[in-house]
């Protein structure tokens, strides 16, 4: 009797969606889990004593005590790495968390509805694009708080626009389809169909965007800091290449400095961008 | 054979490249002195020329090459060397100084210099209060006068032994310059550009004139009818040409003076140019070994609020001095080529002098790296030690209110946060510190809202007197008020008292090495302030070209290419080979 | 080298080599899949005479486009002609060079695609798609002549010269249907490969088109390849018609001969699905029923008026557009009956159907169900209309939610209506639903959506509806888009619906014959109004209105006797 | 190609609004943050070695001067009217140099840095990104942009930074900084021009190396869309050759959404392109920016924060205004 009434267990849609994906997404998260090990369990390894400064000796090259060096203010940058990783990752994270609920949660509202208030979110949402979101947050960020947090929700503010523009469209061409009809018809009311219709089929959307959202948050989060913009007692990845290129770090080829953190960044951004591609691709079909 | 062709044309059009490249430059580069510029990006106001605007930027070849001073302070003799003037006198009570200018100066235009412009430039700074520095000469001259085409009387509103040294020789950077009373007499000086390259304009006394000033750099030819040739008091300063250039930052200006783009650089890191010179030997720094660079007038020091809690308590200042590692900050700010401060002075030589003469007093004082016995005065004020903090008999820890600019101000700044932070948690403090921009910084700063900050300190070149006058009873305002000097509002009329009789007195005079003495030792137990290090300035010269730069083996003058006295350097560097 | 028109010449006899001009030989095509290889075609043989009209009929899948796009070497990159030939006069086009095959295309054979609204280049003026032939195949330039050709080409088909400047987003369905014919015909090709010409478009305007291929491909003499799934229209068309079936040709055969005397089982079932005009099965319907007053009506729709559009803001103008006006029907409940609402697209039947359901609000007038105005309900009225009345929609592929498995969709219905207690229960109540439509719950429990085949799915939301056993069923064009073998299911469940459970419809469609076979009555919508109400046999053997009486004329049959 | 009054009107709206909402955002974060643009410029002063005595009144002097004196509802009015006339009135730590001025000597660097490097980076980017699809080029292809494509997802600054160490310091193929030779004069002649390319061919080098992936990206994937299109079988069909199915059917189809997609990534290109001035000492704004930002100098920032605005809201508005002439579709209503 259940034999053929069972649907697809949970385990088996995980692994259904898992087997979806494609190389390009495994690379993508092999670069991100790389660097999220990296942080996590370096922790266990590391000696918080080791990043006072003046512990070791300024700026020398890697060996068998400092294995990524030390800085030119006596850190050892392998320990500084492991506790920077996690910072830059939460800003990104944090800025995507928030973002998405908003940019979601309007985006579905905006397409759904009709109404004076989905016209003023939508002009909000096309307004917000097209302000050049850096440039303001250059101009306001150093007047505000230097804390990881601030940015982070600073830049969420900016943010949530490119999720909420596409999910609106995609829930504009959703509503239009038979389904939502035949929902309404089994009495489900509109956010019902919000939640339980329409959110399903976008969580390849949202998922994408909440990738690139990370990727765009970290980015602008250490350009932020290249430009001394940001908090000082929290070490972050964009903390350490800032002090390397306020040391001339790449002028004096110290790079131990500059180059195992911009590989860091590198493999976030690509591992985040191939994601996000693959999810993108998944979304599109 | 169509690639061949291809080549051919490609080779052609380089070579005529190459050609456009050469000719582009009238002035050979053997000839002209090129001095990258203190700036690290570009100048906003390319355009103005006016000395008393804010927005000059006088450090741009405008001080050196185009302003001559009545005097300038040469820094490593202390010797005042007459420029513009020849000489002065001064009243008994110091109230009265005349001022003798040189005679046959004459400005770029042909137009004589005289007593009437050096009238004229004084007169508009105490009608026009928004100009730059108006305040200072306000406050200081009570009438001036001329009493012949060469001679000019200031009378001044309080003594002032030091007025010449202080107001007109280049104490830091540069002094006012004199401005021409032709041009500027029918000109509002609080806009006048002061700047129209047709017109000749800006008119100074040097013998440079500007040539082209853009954004990214200024441009002075030197002209023969110098007027120090024609009175034969100096000879044409060698470059024929002076470039001015912006910098860039801080990856791009070692690079530049590596490839002999630039002779003279306004700041490099020590170790920065400890590479160059590895790839480039021909750059050359003060020294041959650290720390290279020469100790810039202002070095940084601690301040406490003497209003707030707990730092109104002079044992507790010391409490927090004793857990200061001086060395340890200034090697980290300086990446170990640092130069602890002993006090709030400069490390110039009669001011070392003085310092010397107090060995005994600053052993007794709270001025050293002495852990234990900041603990005992913890201790002794009912502090204990939990878990490496000082908690008071209702478990209360002391969290500093640490008041600083914010990093992006400079790479030191950055660092000392970071190093007097961990210094103050590892001496049982807790800190929550405030790196903010200069604006809030500023306001903070000056309405006495923080509870320890790091700043700091111009004043004394010479002699104790000006550093010590900053902390004068009288500049003590309340807390949310805007104070103009002695921000840490500390109140000792005994002090104050022995700054004021120091005033009066010229450091020539007797006893005032002892009243110096007798204020410096109430400073140091009451502890208002702590020196931290000292600001070192790497401004390396480039020797390919030029040579005769200015070094601690060759130190005929300070070497800050930025300041005013660079005009000496100019005058003295000779062509290489 | 060409023979004069004389389409009907020589159809009984065997192709002989001089007046073929185009032969498959045992043609098989495949495409590569992920998961094996499939055969589109296989082992086609095929002449067609100069100046013939070919029919290919054939279900959705049968092959029949992967057959024209292997003739035009067209043919996607995972297909590939595995074995046999195509020979084009004496040349074999399957082995034919690209520079040889571009010099072919177009200037010999000449296609009119199946999707006509998506084949135009739609960021390029009409004028300049037709000049590129031109200047691509005969190297003239568009100049004044070319121009003028041009404007010749369209009015002969009967377009205004004019539209030559327009931009394909300006023209309607028909008319881009016909520049596609001009284009075709411009260099005069000997043969026409036409693939579903006519499908998207709406009865009266498929007819003039047809009649407008037909006469351009009788005037030039070429022969032409018809390909389409309806039988009637090649019934009206062509002179012989293939039968494709899972990518073979199971019966070639002169039109009269498959209408009459079909003999494969597939062609027959083929026809014997096919809805006539001619006879229905007559049903008794009780003069209460159509006596006015008396009970409440069921549905009773009041003057419906539907006005879209923008009331004119600060910057454009009021663009109003009145989809439905004054628009009055009433379906009683104690006798069920099929209410037929036909138009073509653009009349105005989607919208009330939108309107009935709730789903859009009458700008005026209103509908009432059970003598409440459904837009005016109490909470309870509301929950019993919904139960009461449910639908059946299009599109087979859009009733379900792709990311949920197919029984969701009973399982939401019965738990928002609370039908059922505990899961067996439910299980039960789901299969009595799937049994009445002959499906088992093995075949599509726990499936996703694209893991059932179009019949499957269109029988579940009937299954559906079943489920609820409501009073009135709003089928908003359940057949247009399904094959004819599941249309005639479909319909037959309608029946069977109406005549067991006592449910009523109001069946929505542009489909006059299946309107015939299944209605108790037919309304006629033409841009929002009513032109026409009666009985089947009153509006289609007798229809009043004079559009009511083109859009019948224009019905084609499947009888090639009945002229069209 | 006629445009509907209401649509440029529409447009128009819409770039007001955005320039309007960008400019008062600007205005009034600085304004509720604390601390005191004029302190700040007398700290300044006081760094570079001069005394400033009695600088409260020095500060009140100068705030009557900025009309920071006023309340903030006066100062917004008024920084909106002079904002329209393009008046920011004087720099505060540059004073009196006037803003417009400062803003007028650096936006010619910017916009042409902007400028160059957009139209090469979308040339490229989109073309490749064509090609490989067009030009089958599978495996092997990806292969071949791989690397651009990789480049894109580092951020322009860093790549600058990269670019520096690489081509400056270590081949020395290219200056380090600054748009003109030392000592140059900044007349036009052709020397200073292939100096001003050659000290321009890194930062842009930096913008196109890391936003063509992107480009190429899009348009990848709709050219892939394009070729399945029912439009494309029929040119097949018509025999058209392959250069004008690339060019009209191809290029002009799946560049359509690349253009839309222009106008929305304008502002973060300009965003970057200012991180990237920074680094290369270029003369553009992006220094001067940083400098007012750390200056605390209002109405600096506000004058380039409106210009830049208004830069890239006018080139979206080119955008939407030239978008109707490619795509004859647009459909005036529902935008």
């Amino acid at each position: 009797m259940q034999a053929y009434s069972t649907t697809r267990s949970p385990a088996q849609k995980i692994v259904s969606i898992f087997k979806s994906f494609d190389l390009t997404f495994y690379i993508g998260l092999l670069l991100v889990l790389l660097l999220v090990v990296f942080g996590a369990l370096g922790q266990f390894f590391i000696d918080q004593r080791d990043i006072r400064l003046g512990a070791s000796s300024f700026s020398s090259p890697p060996s068998a005590e400092h294995l990524f060096g030390t800085d030119a203010l006596g850190r050892d940058l392998l320990t500084l790495l492991i506790l920077a990783t996690p910072t830059t990752l939460n800003i990104g994270v944090v800025t995507a968390v928030i973002a998405t609920s908003i940019g979601t949660f309007l985006g579905l509202v905006t397409g759904y509805f009709r109404g004076p208030l989905e016209t003023g979110i939508r002009t909000l949402i096309d307004i917000m694009i097209a302000i050049p979101a850096l440039l303001i947050l250059v101009s306001i960020a150093s007047f505000l708080p230097s804390s990881n947090t601030v940015i982070a929700v600073i830049l969420a503010i900016f943010a949530w626009p490119f999720t909420a523009r596409p999910v609106r469209a995609q829930v504009l061409s959703l509503r239009e389809r038979a389904f939502v009809k035949l929902s309404k018809l089994s009495k489900r009311s509109d956010f019902e169909i919000i939640f339980f219709d329409m959110l399903p089929n976008i969580t390849p959307f949202i998922a994408a965007g909440f990738v690139s959202t990370v990727s765009n948050a970290i980015l602008a989060a250490v350009g932020l800091q290249l430009l001394g913009i940001g908090p000082i007692d929290e070490p972050s990845i964009g903390l350490v290449l800032q002090e390397a290129f306020f040391a001339s770090a790449v002028f004096r080829e110290l790079w131990w400095w500059w180059i195992p953190p911009m590989i860091m960044l590198s493999m976030i951004f690509i591992g985040l961008f191939l994601i996000s591609l693959s999810l993108d691709r998944i979304a599109r079909h | 054979m169509y690639s061949r062709k291809l080549s051919m044309l490609l080779i052609v059009l380089l070579v005529l490249f190459q050609a456009f490249l050469v000719s582009g430059q009238d002035v050979a580069r053997e000839e002209t002195l090129i001095i990258g510029s203190d700036l690290t990006s570009n100048v906003a106001a390319d355009d103005i020329f006016n000395p008393y605007l804010p927005a000059v930027q006088r450090s741009l070849g405008m001080a050196q090459l185009m302003e001559e001073m009545l005097f300038y302070t040469n820094y490593e003799t202390n010797e005042l060397m007459p420029w513009l003037a020849t000489g002065y006198d001064t009243s008994d009570d110091f109230t009265e100084y005349t001022i003798h200018l040189r005679d046959g100066v004459k400005w770029s235009d042909g137009e004589a210099f005289t007593a009437d412009d050096f009238v004229f430039t004084i007169n508009m700074l105490k009608t026009n209060p928004t100009l730059r520095g108006a305040a200072g000469i306000e406050r200081a001259i009570a009438s001036v006068e001329a009493l012949d085409d060469l001679t000019v009387k200031l009378t001044l509103n309080d003594p002032n032994p030091r007025y010449i040294q202080q107001s007109w020789a280049v104490r830091i950077s540069s002094s006012p310059p004199i401005v021409p009373e032709h041009i500027w007499a029918d000109k509002d000086p609080s806009s006048f550009p002061n700047f129209d390259l047709d017109k000749g304009w800006p008119v100074f006394t040097g013998p440079y004139v500007l040539t082209s000033s853009s954004q990214d750099q200024r441009i002075y030819n030197r002209r023969d009818d110098y007027w120090g040739v024609e009175t034969g008091f100096t000879d044409l300063p060698a470059p024929r040409r002076v470039i001015v250039a912006t910098a860039g930052v801080d990856e791009v200006v070692g690079a530049r003076i590596q490839n002999n783009e630039v002779d003279s650089l306004a700041a490099l890191s020590a170790n920065t140019l400890v590479t160059v010179q590895s790839r480039n030997p021909n750059v050359i720094g003060w020294t041959d070994e650290s720390p290279f660079g020469y100790t810039d007038p202002c070095p940084f020091y601690l301040e406490f609020n003497t209003t707030r809690e707990p730092w109104d308590d002079p044992k507790m200042r010391a409490a927090l001095s004793y857990i200061i590692d001086r060395d340890l900050v200034a090697n980290i700010a300086f990446e170990g080529q640092g130069m602890a401060a002993q006090f709030l002075f400069p490390a110039y030589t009669g001011l070392m002098d003085f310092l010397d003469s107090l060995s005994d007093e600053f052993a007794a004082s709270a001025y050293r790296y002495d852990p234990e016995a900041s603990a005992a005065i913890m201790e002794s004020k009912g502090y204990t030690l939990q878990d490496g903090v000082w908690r008071d008999g209702d478990g209360n820890s002391i969290v500093i209110d640490f008041l600083m600019l914010g990093f992006n101000i400079g790479p030191t700044w950055g660092r000392s946060i970071q190093i007097l932070s961990q210094q103050f948690e590892d001496g049982g403090f807790e800190v929550n510190v405030s790196d903010l921009d200069f604006g809030p910084y500023w306001e903070r700063a000056n309405q006495g809202m923080w509870g320890v900050r790091m700043a700091w300190s111009c004043g004394s070149i010479t002699d104790p007197h000006t550093t010590l006058s900053n902390f004068h009873s009288d500049l003590v305002m309340p807390i949310g008020e805007t104070a103009s000097r002695n921000f840490g509002r500390w109140d000792n009329p005994e002090y104050s008292a022995l700054v004021d009789q120091l005033g009066q007195m010229a450091p020539s005079d007797e006893g005032y090495f002892d009243l110096a003495r007798e204020a410096m030792t109430m400073f140091l137990a009451d502890v208002p302030a702590i020196g931290l290090q000292q600001q070192l300035r790497v401004n390396p010269f480039n020797t390919t070209y030029w040579v005769g730069w200015p070094t601690a083996d060759n130190n005929y003058v300070n070497p800050q290419s930025w300041w005013s006295t660079a005009a000496i350097i100019i005058h003295t560097i000779e062509p290489a080979g | 080298m060409r023979t004069p028109a004389n389409g009907t010449r020589n159809l009984l006899q065997s192709a002989d080599d001089r007046d073929t001009i185009l032969s498959l030989n045992d043609l098989h095509v495949e495409y590569a899949s992920a998961t094996g290889t499939i055969h589109a075609v296989r082992g086609v043989n095929l002449d067609i005479r100069r100046g013939e009209r070919f029919g290919i009929a054939g279900e959705s899948g049968s092959g029949k486009t992967t057959l024209v796009n292997a003739i035009l070497r067209l043919l996607p990159e995972t297909a590939q002609i595995s074995a046999g030939s195509i020979h084009f006069n004496d040349i074999d086009l399957s082995r034919l060079d690209n520079r040889s095959l571009n010099f072919l295309r177009w200037s010999r054979i000449a296609l009119i695609p199946q999707g006509s609204m998506s084949s135009l280049n739609p960021v390029m003026k009409v004028g300049h798609q037709i000049a590129e032939v031109i200047k691509t195949h005969e190297g003239k330039r568009y100049n004044k002549d070319v121009r003028d050709r041009i404007e010749r080409i369209l009015e002969s088909v009967g377009l205004d010269g004019r539209v030559l400047n327009l931009y394909p987003h300006e023209l309607s369905g028909g008319m881009k249907q016909r520049v596609c014919i001009a284009m075709a015909i411009t260099l005069e090709p000997e043969l026409i490969i036409a693939d579903e010409p006519t499908s998207s478009l709406d009865v009266v305007v498929q007819r003039q088109v047809a009649k407008t291929l037909i006469d351009v491909q009788e005037r030039l003499g070429a022969s032409i390849i018809l390909i389409g799934h309806d039988m009637a229209l090649l019934a009206q068309t062509a002179h012989r018609i293939a039968i494709m079936n899972e990518g073979e040709l199971v019966e070639i055969d002169n039109v009269r001969e498959i209408y009459h005397r079909p003999r494969h089982r597939y062609t027959q079932m083929l026809i014997n699905s096919l809805p006539s005009l001619e006879h229905r099965e007559e049903r008794d319907i009780p003069p209460v029923a159509r006596a006015d007053g008396g009970a409440t009506p069921l549905l009773d729709a009041q003057a419906v008026t539907k006005v879209f559009g923008y009331k004119g803001h600060l910057f454009a103008k009021s663009t109003e557009f009145t989809a439905l006006d004054e628009v009055s029907i009433e379906v009683t409940g104690d006798f069920p009956m099929v209410t037929t609402i036909a138009g073509e697209s653009g009349s105005g039947k989607s919208t009330f159907a939108n309107i009935v359901l709730g789903f859009a609000k009458p700008s005026g007038g209103a509908v009432y169900y059970r003598g409440k105005d459904i837009a005016r309900q109490s909470r309870s009225e509301f929950a019993q209309y919904r139960r009461e009345v449910q639908a059946i929609f299009q599109d087979p592929y859009e009733i379900f939610n792709p990311v949920y498995t197919v029984d969701s969709l009973f399982r939401v219905a019965v738990k928002k209506f609370k039908l059922a207690r505990g899961n067996d229960e439910t299980m039960a109540l789901i299969e009595e639903a799937l049994r009445v439509v002959n499906l088992s719950p093995e075949q599509v429990f726990g499936k996703y959506p694209d893991e059932l085949s179009g019949g499957q799915r269109q029988r579940l939301m009937v299954a559906r509806a079943y489920l609820l056993k409501p009073k009135l069923i709003v089928a908003d064009e359940p057949v247009s888009m399904v094959d004819a073998s599941l249309r005639l299911m479909i319909l037959d469940l309608m029946k069977s619906l109406r005549d067991e459970l006592g449910t009523s419809f109001v069946y929505i469609t542009h489909d006059l014959a299946t309107a015939y076979q299944i209605s108790d009555q037919i309304i006629i919508l033409n841009r929002g109004k009513i032109v026409e109400r009666g009985t089947p046999e009153e509006v289609i053997k007798n229809p009043q209105h004079p559009y009511s009486q083109s859009l019948i004329q224009a019905i084609p049959s499947p009888n090639p006797d009945i002229k069209w | 190609m006629r445009l509907p009054v209401s649509y440029i009107a529409k447009r128009f709206l819409s770039f007001v609004v955005v320039v309007w909402v960008a400019a008062s955002v600007n205005f009034i974060v600085p304004r509720m943050a604390p601390g005191d643009p004029i302190g700040a410029m007398v700290a300044r002063m006081e760094l570079q070695g001069e005394v400033i005595e009695d600088s409260a009144e020095l500060i009140a002097a100068y705030r009557e001067k900025f009309g920071l004196d006023g309340s903030l509802w006066d100062q917004y009015v008024s920084y909106l009217t002079s904002a329209v006339q393009f008046d920011f009135g004087h720099s505060l730590s540059y004073f009196p140099r006037p803003v417009s001025d400062i803003i007028l000597d650096a936006l010619p660097y910017t916009l042409g840095l902007l400028a160059v490097s957009i139209i090469i980076s979308f040339t490229v980017g989109t073309l490749l990104g064509a090609l490989i699809v067009w030009l089958k080029i599978g495996r092997s292809g990806i292969g071949l942009v791989a690397p651009l494509l990789l480049l894109g997802s580092i951020p322009q600054y860093l790549l600058a930074i990269i670019l520096l160490f690489v081509f400056s310091f270590a081949l020395r193929w290219f200056p380090s900084g600054g748009a003109h030779a030392l000592g140059a004069s900044h007349d036009f002649t052709l020397a200073n021009f292939i100096e001003v390319a050659r000290h321009g061919a890194l930062p842009i080098m930096s913008i196109v190396l890391a936003s063509a992936g992107g480009w190429l990206i899009g348009m990848r994937s709709m050219t892939i869309t394009v070729t399945r299109s029912d439009y494309l079988t029929l040119a097949k069909a018509k025999g058209l050759s392959q250069l004008r199915i690339f060019y009209h059917y191809v290029i002009r189809n799946a560049i359509l959404p690349q253009v839309t997609n222009l106008a929305i990534a304008m502002g973060s290109i300009v965003g970057g392109a200012i991180l990237v001035e920074v680094v290369f000492t270029y003369p553009g704004l992006g220094s001067h920016l940083l400098r007012a930002i750390n200056n605390q100098d209002f109405t600096v920032i506000q004058g380039m924060t409106y210009t830049l605005v208004l830069s890239v809201a006018s080139a979206v508005l080119i955008v939407d205004l030239l978008y109707p002439w490619l795509d004859p579709r647009i459909n005036y209503e529902d935008q």
